[in-house]
């Protein structure tokens, strides 16, 4: 180690110059971006979803290789080609997956790349010690000997940490690592995040949640589309403005849930005390909850508190333990998903590139998955490749997907065209009820407008919503009525969403507050249908 | 005594159950260890083949059959290392490549064996070497289990002895842990600067290494000679022993000496009018309902194992 | 897209094959036929390959005999085991020029049938097998079968007279060892005259009989040969091909004695293995280098019968034991008489060997079945 | 999509290339004229109309095996027992052709139903182990194509032997189940039409039926195929089942039209070159032939070769093995590729 000038509080301790990464598929990652970290500083890189700031940290960590740039760590010019390469000049990262091997334990995942020998053998108490005088200088506190799959979220997001620190990383990236934290969890991480500050360490945070970005961060760097639009010191801007700088315009997400028709529609979906087991863990809890034509329930809650398993039961992808699903007036409990659609369901799945699309497939195959073997495609037997065409093209525009034919393999598209594809599909077979998981994840404020003015036309015209999302902005501006998930169970329910403060939903959504089941379960049935 | 009923209690059965299941136990180190990095190595077959050609081979020139098992042994690392190069390098996909190695080897051993013995069948006409039997000093002399491991082939016990030190190499040592962790997330190894590639690579060359000591033991000790396609679908079975011992060593090693006990009673039974067919179809059968009892087991636990 | 591709490799395959077909207008088959004053030709087709040990390299070395005494051109071609490829390469030589067209075993019998009638200008000899005769005009076509029944009838004797007698190794047992390739005629003719000649010499006689059911796993025929001997055999037969060469570790690795088959097993391990190749006591011949020589022969002299099969065995050296340093250091003096004098009364008919061919599988099962242990 | 569609070829043509460039260069190791040899091997299979038949005829039961993996490829399946199921096809067709007694074309019908009936069951076993036991199909099939060649060895040798016959062979087919063959000189049968008719069929139900969309959807996305409401477990077992019929039915024609009577003593090996097929057809049904054809022709070629000069037909194996490799392997030439993209973005943003 030789000796260096001590780095001054503004010195950038990290330089990314021109930056290019085009992925084989044509998308344009990022586009010549320069990006400056100073030593000591929480920095905050906001971007929409697919504004490449996750490639932009790929890139500095070794994953991927860009095009054009270069890369200055400390005032010196470093190739980094893998993530030994960031490792050694001190750059850590906390990806948004995990990068934990589940049946190693805790002790292991930490040390891993960098184990204690004793002679040839691996030094297991030597891990373990490690791991405990890490967490405890740290205040991280995590139990070497549990194995990874049996600890919960926020402690294997330690353990990312804690394995980055253990190689001594001084520039540490986290990406979007609130995402599926509970508040509580959140606030720890903060606490944790801004104590490491103080020691000296420096933090890039991804995020695309402008109260954090605005509470935790010193200076602030927008991406859009590739490119950088700007870096601000975070004291001087607005959420508003950066949210401006994100987006391009100025973006209010307006409350626009559909009009209350006064009476409500008959029941369409109704699921009586689901329970599900999964890995010895309760995911479903006594789950019962209706919706009825002509609205949208919303369920709030922290991701991973059963509203994936909720989802996956109705729509037939997992079964149940025990419990009732009753869809349009039929028995709908242990179906099979294509059972379950013939009864009138659409599904938005959370994850579009897992359940959504084939996306090696046309976007004319993916718009036919859920009505192959119906008119007027086919006949039962075979299909009529001229009525699939047409069906493709009658979508794309009617949907508005960015295609340059229904031909077009469906990954070669944006996420929000992809996005789209599943809309289209999903909406145009009128469904009586839809189940929408995540609906915008992942997809730009155009798109985002024009999938919730969908689910509002649709339950206009007498569908029946049920959706699922971990942004509460949006559960509370679409839904007519509002139920709270945590733990896998129904913690409250809300007839009325207008007026509900968000930071009452919070606490419910926090475990902090809870209604009576049976109030919650009365509340939500017994009101009378007429 | 029915003389058949005597020679399957005998303590020479159970020997030959050993010198059965030895090659395929090598073999089915080989997937275990190639599995757990998370690739799948269906080329067990021809890399066995391969390197019992070129232990033949070798040992004929060098007049060693050290030199001919060291030889077998690096042509079945260079084959797991082609597997790697085009399965890691050039993303092919690792089922199909090894089927095209499997048809390499078994063509490819005939052509070398006509290039070099000028014969397309058996390789009897090369002055090659066997690996040593090799009797146990105090075992030998115990009644039933001297006869049984008192005096078997130096590769039977290498096997045996290979079991242990896989499963060591795999559970207790920091390499291993890098490689199990590199199978079950290579995303993972890969953040804390483990190099996927190198790893996989690793254990593709152990994974051929092991085969090709399989391979050396059908043509340096079990019998003499090589001839064409002399490992019969050993590596394929090898691949079953694998999957229903659930991808650890010791699991593979009592699948494999199933697999020998049957191998080694078709044999003894073939004197029983039991049409032959009948009792070679034992082992495969065996493979299939064992996998469907344990695979249905899995499924019922809530795993699955999509390979 | 698909159409598209499709329609962009037939324009492909097309122009391929066309630009192909134009070079290759030279024939290859043109340039063997330029004429040369008259020598015979001959041709070996082997349904398989080289090196089995056994009658296809015998055959090989027919052709070699045929070249170097009778100073014909010979050739020789694997055609490999896919069966496939037989006809064709069959039909093939039959447009050209040889002479005698060599093949056999019985893979060739349909070949021929079907091939020969289609050129009766050429002639066939074939070994090991015979054209169905009466099913149609073969005419041009001459059938050697051989009688391994009787060679075995002799290599039972042998192995009964062994199990019974003090030799160092032979144990009290009265049990023999025969491995069979597969459970097939041909094979199953070596099985009744080993079994009829270990019965001569002594009734009691018991035979442990194994299929490899391939001709290809030395392993499993070592395996199989091993646990025969783990029974009490103490010596064995094996006629398997290539995986019959187990028999012969087995032997060694057991300090047993074994009897090849074919070609002479002792010979081919008389310099990599002696201890091995002491262990075999002979081997049963079946002489297809003989028997094509003597057709050659009879084919230049112009006194080759075709249109028919002959049946060639001890009587025409086409069968027989293989005499060497080991039977004759290894085989007692009394023993080697008895053989002789068993080999001269089959010689003149006195003993009629059965033949499996004859016999049919139920027969023969019945006959196994009686000498089981 | 068509610069993909161009790729493809493109790196087909490469590889094919680089195959027969490392095929002559093992080719000079062995032979005093390479050339010479290497010339034979090309050019062999169009040396005369004979030659050429027999690698067209040879083409046939490649297309089938071919068929019937690019089936079970396209529904994501990994079944390695095509091998097992063509030969109990073969095995059932002989059964049919000796015991029943049914006039000509009704014959010849009721045998190729029988062996499209085994080898459906061939593909069943593994399905179904795969559909209600989650039982590895790799491993399964490869287990069950042992079982099926001492299965079909033992009724043949017990149940279907010739009894006059030196040789293990079955009683010869009653010659109304035979499928004509069309002249003397090559055996070129009227199962080229059945093989042409499957092509057809399989094509249609890949790619113009429900049934074929279930298949193809859940090869592609198997989660998105269950999600979609598409029944996956019985998708997979239903194309276990049919390719299992087609390459039984492939063993049907091939002793129906080639062979007339059952000799095969081992399995000859159609299953793993119907991977090859479907590799370089891309599991389409339409470019399966074109792919037999293609394979036939280096066999045939090799034979050639084997006969008139000093290399062994083993040689052809290292072009397969190589072509094999280089096809599938997707990152070959993927740098060229990129690059072709990184100029059209660059160009895409100049203009704009």
């Amino acid at each position: 180690m030789r000796a260096q000038a001590q780095p001054q509080a503004t010195d950038p301790i990290l330089l990314m110059k021109g930056i290019t990464k085009v992925y084989p598929n044509g998308l344009v990652a990022n586009s010549n971006v320069t990006f400056e970290v100073r030593k000591g500083e929480i920095h905050a890189l906001v971007g929409e979803n697919g504004a490449g700031k996750t490639t932009l940290m790929k890139v500095l960590f070794g994953l991927e290789k860009p095009d054009e740039g270069s890369i200055f760590i400390k005032g010196e010019e470093v190739r980094i080609s893998s993530p030994n390469d960031a490792i050694r000049y001190g750059v850590g990262m906390v990806h948004q997956h995990f990068m934990l091997a589940p049946s190693l334990t805790v002790a292991e995942n930490i040390v891993l790349g960098a184990e204690p020998r004793k002679g040839i053998w691996f030094d297991r108490k030597r891990a373990e010690q490690v791991c405990k005088e890490l967490s405890e200088k740290y205040g991280l506190h995590a139990e070497p000997a549990a194995k990874i799959k049996d600890v919960p979220v926020g402690i294997r997001q330690r353990v990312e940490i804690l394995k980055a620190l253990m190689r001594g990383s001084d520039i540490l990236v986290l990406d979007e690592p609130t995402a599926v934290l509970t508040p509580q969890e959140t606030d720890e991480l903060f606490e944790a995040l801004k104590s490491l500050k103080a020691m000296g360490h420096t933090i890039i945070f991804i995020s695309h949640k402008l109260r954090e970005v605005k509470e935790l961060s010193d200076r602030v760097t927008v991406l859009r589309s590739g490119k950088v639009i700007g870096t601000r010191d975070t004291d001087q801007v607005t959420v508003e403005e950066i949210s401006r700088m994100m987006v391009g315009r100025d973006v209010v997400l307006k409350p626009m849930r559909p009009k209350a028709t006064g009476t409500r529609g008959e029941v369409r979906l109704l699921a009586k005390n689901l329970n599900l087991v999964q890995d010895g863990t309760q995911v479903l809890k006594d789950v019962t909850l209706q919706v009825r034509a002509g609205e949208i329930l919303g369920i709030a809650g922290v991701e991973g508190n059963g509203q994936v398993e909720l989802a996956e039961v109705i729509t037939g992808l997992s079964p149940c333990d025990s419990g009732e699903i009753w869809v349009c007036g039929q028995d709908a409990t242990g179906k099979s998903p294509g059972e379950i659609r013939d009864m009138g369901l659409s599904h938005i799945p959370q994850d579009r590139m897992i359940f959504g699309v084939a996306s090696n497939a046309s976007i004319s195959e993916n718009l036919i998955s859920t009505r192959y073997d119906k008119r007027p495609v086919s006949n039962g037997f075979s299909l009529d490749i001229k009525a699939v065409a047409k069906l493709g093209q009658d979508l794309i525009s009617r949907f508005g997907i960015k295609a340059s034919s229904a031909q077009q393999a469906v990954g070669t598209l944006s996420g929000g065209n992809i996005q789209k594809v599943v809309i289209a599909r999903e909406f145009s077979t009128e469904p009586k009820v839809i189940i929408a998981n995540q609906p915008t994840r992942g997809i730009d404020i155009g798109a985002t407008e024009s999938v919730h003015k969908y689910l509002v036309d649709a339950t206009e015209s007498g569908t029946a919503v049920l959706l699922v999302s971990a942004d509460l902005t949006e559960v509370m501006s679409l839904s007519n009525r509002l139920i709270v998930m945590y733990e896998g169970q129904v913690v409250a329910y809300f007839d009325e969403v207008q007026g509900l403060e968000e930071e009452e939903i919070g606490l419910y959504m926090l475990g902090l507050k809870r209604q009576e089941p049976d109030e919650v379960t009365a509340s939500m049935m017994g009101r009378p249908v007429e | 005594m029915h003389p058949l009923l005597r020679a399957v209690f005998s303590a020479s059965f159970a020997a030959s159950i050993l010198r059965v299941t030895t090659p395929v136990l090598f073999a089915s180190l080989g997937a275990v260890v190639a599995d757990l990095s998370g690739v799948v190595n269906i080329a067990l077959e021809g890399m066995m083949l391969i390197s019992a050609l070129m232990g033949v081979i070798a040992s004929a020139f060098t007049g060693s059959a050290w030199v001919g098992f060291l030889a077998g042994v690096a042509s079945g690392i260079l084959m797991g290392l082609v597997l790697g190069y085009f399965h890691l390098k050039l993303k092919t996909n690792v089922i199909l490549a090894g089927i095209a190695l499997n048809l390499l080897a078994a063509e490819g051993t005939v052509f070398l064996l006509y290039a070099v013995a000028h014969d397309k069948g058996v390789s009897s006409s090369l002055p090659s070497k066997v690996m040593p039997e090799i009797q146990i000093p105090i075992i030998k002399d115990i009644p039933v289990i001297g006869a049984i491991i008192g005096k078997q082939n130096v590769l039977t016990y290498l096997a045996l002895i290979a079991v242990v030190m896989i499963y060591l190499f795999l559970y207790k040592t920091s390499f291993g842990l890098r490689l199990r962790a590199v199978g079950e997330n290579p995303d993972a190894a890969d953040s804390v600067g483990i190099s996927v590639h190198k790893v996989q690579f690793i254990a593709l060359a152990l994974s051929g290494a092991l085969a090709g000591m399989g391979g050396v033991h059908l043509s340096m000790g079990y019998v003499s000679w090589f001839s064409r396609n002399m490992t019969s679908g050993r590596g394929f079975i090898a691949l079953a022993a694998k999957a229903l011992g659930r991808n650890h060593p010791i699991g593979a090693f009592l699948a494999s000496l199933l697999f020998g006990f049957t191998d080694a009673l078709s044999n003894y039974m073939q004197s029983l009018r039991v049409p032959g067919e009948f009792i070679q179809m034992i082992p495969y059968v065996v493979t299939l309902v064992v996998l469907a009892v344990y695979s249905g087991r899995q499924l019922k636990s809530g795993r699955s194992s999509n390979e | 897209m698909n159409k598209r591709l499709v329609g962009l490799m037939l324009v492909a395959a097309l122009l391929a094959s066309v630009v192909l077909v134009g070079c290759g207008t030279k024939d290859p088959e043109s340039q063997n036929g330029e004429g040369q004053e008259q020598q015979y030709k001959a041709v070996l087709l082997l349904a398989g390959n080289l090196g089995d040990m056994s009658f296809l390299d015998s055959a090989n070395r027919g052709m070699q005999m045929i070249k170097e005494q009778l100073g014909w051109e010979v050739k020789v071609i694997e055609m490999g085991t896919d069966p496939s490829a037989w006809e064709p390469t069959l039909t093939d030589v039959s447009t050209q020029d040889w002479d005698l067209i060599i093949t056999g075993t019985f893979n060739m019998q349909t070949q021929i049938e079907e091939v020969a009638p289609k050129f009766p200008e050429k002639t066939y000899v074939l070994f090991d097998v015979s054209v169905d005769y009466a099913n149609g005009d073969y005419s041009n076509v001459y059938s050697i079968l051989y009688r391994q029944n009787e060679g075995s009838y002799l290599a039972g004797a042998l192995a009964a007279m062994v199990t019974t007698s003090d030799l160092p190794r032979a144990n009290e047992e009265k049990l023999i060892g025969f491995l069979g390739g597969m459970d097939a005629p041909v094979i199953n003719d070596f099985l009744v005259g080993y079994i009829e000649g270990a019965k001569s010499i002594d009734p009691e006689i018991k035979v442990a009989v194994s299929y490899v059911e391939s001709y290809s796993d030395p392993a499993k025929g070592k395996e199989m040969c091993l646990a025969q001997y783990d029974m009490g055999v103490d010596i064995g037969f094996n006629v398997a091909g290539g995986s019959g060469l187990g028999q012969l570790d087995a032997a060694k690795e057991r300090g047993l004695y074994a009897i090849g088959v074919d070609s002479d097993q002792a010979m081919l391990f008389k310099d990599s293995d002696p201890e091995k190749a002491e262990l075999v006591l002979t081997s049963m011949l079946k002489r297809v280098d003989n028997s094509l020589f003597r057709a050659a022969k009879l084919f230049q002299e112009g006194k080759l019968e075709l249109g028919k099969a002959e049946s060639l065995g001890l009587k025409e050296d086409a069968v027989g034991l293989a005499i060497n340093e080991f039977y004759e250091r290894n085989v007692p003096e009394e023993m080697r008489a008895k053989l002789d004098e068993l080999a001269q009364k089959v010689k003149s008919g006195e003993i009629q060997v059965p033949s499996a061919l004859e016999m049919g599988p139920d027969a023969v099962k019945e006959l196994r079945d009686s000498v089981a242990p | 999509m068509r610069r993909n569609a161009w790729f493809e070829l493109l790196r087909t043509g490469v590889a094919i290339a680089a195959a027969l460039i490392i095929g002559f260069i093992v080719t000079s190791l062995v032979s005093e004229s390479p050339a010479e040899a290497f010339g034979y091997f090309l050019k062999g299979p169009f040396t005369s109309i004979r030659r050429f038949g027999s690698f067209l005829e040879a083409a046939v039961p490649l297309t089938f095996t071919g068929l019937a993996v690019s089936l079970v490829f396209s529904a994501g399946q990994f079944n390695m027992g095509a091998e097992g199921q063509f030969f109990i096809g073969a095995v059932a067709a002989t059964a049919a052709g000796i015991f029943l007694d049914l006039p000509p074309v009704i014959h010849t019908v009721a045998c190729l139903a029988a062996g499209m009936v085994a080898g459906a069951i061939g593909g069943f076993i593994p399905g179904i182990l795969k559909a209600r036991w989650n039982a590895s199909e790799l491993v399964a099939s490869l287990m069950l194509n042992y079982v099926f060649l001492k299965l079909g060895m033992y009724l043949i040798t017990y149940h279907l032997r010739d009894p006059s016959a030196g040789a293990l062979v079955s009683l010869p087919l009653k010659e109304s189940s035979w499928l004509p063959q069309f002249t003397r000189t090559t055996k070129l049968h009227a199962g080229v039409f059945v093989m042409f008719l499957v092509v057809f069929a399989c094509y249609y139900f890949l790619y113009r039926t429900s049934k074929g969309y279930e298949a193809r959807m859940t090869g592609q996305n198997i989660s998105f195929a269950r999600y979609s409401g598409i029944p996956v477990l019985k998708v997979m077992l239903l194309i276990q089942v049919l390719g299992g019929a087609v390459a039984g039915l492939g063993g049907a024609v091939e002793m129906l039209g080639i062979y007339r009577r059952f000799q095969w003593q081992a399995s000859p090996g159609y299953g793993f070159d119907g991977v090859i097929i479907a590799i370089l057809a891309r599991n389409n049904p339409l470019l399966v032939p074109l792919a037999a054809v293609f394979l036939a022709y280096l066999r045939v070629g090799a034979d050639v070769m084997a006969m008139y000069a000093d290399v062994s037909a083993e040689m052809v194996s290292i072009i397969q093995a190589v072509i094999i490799l280089l096809v599938t392997a997707e990152a070959f030439l993927a740098g060229y590729r990129h690059r072709l993209t990184l100029k059209e973005v660059k160009q895409r943003a100049s203009a704009s």
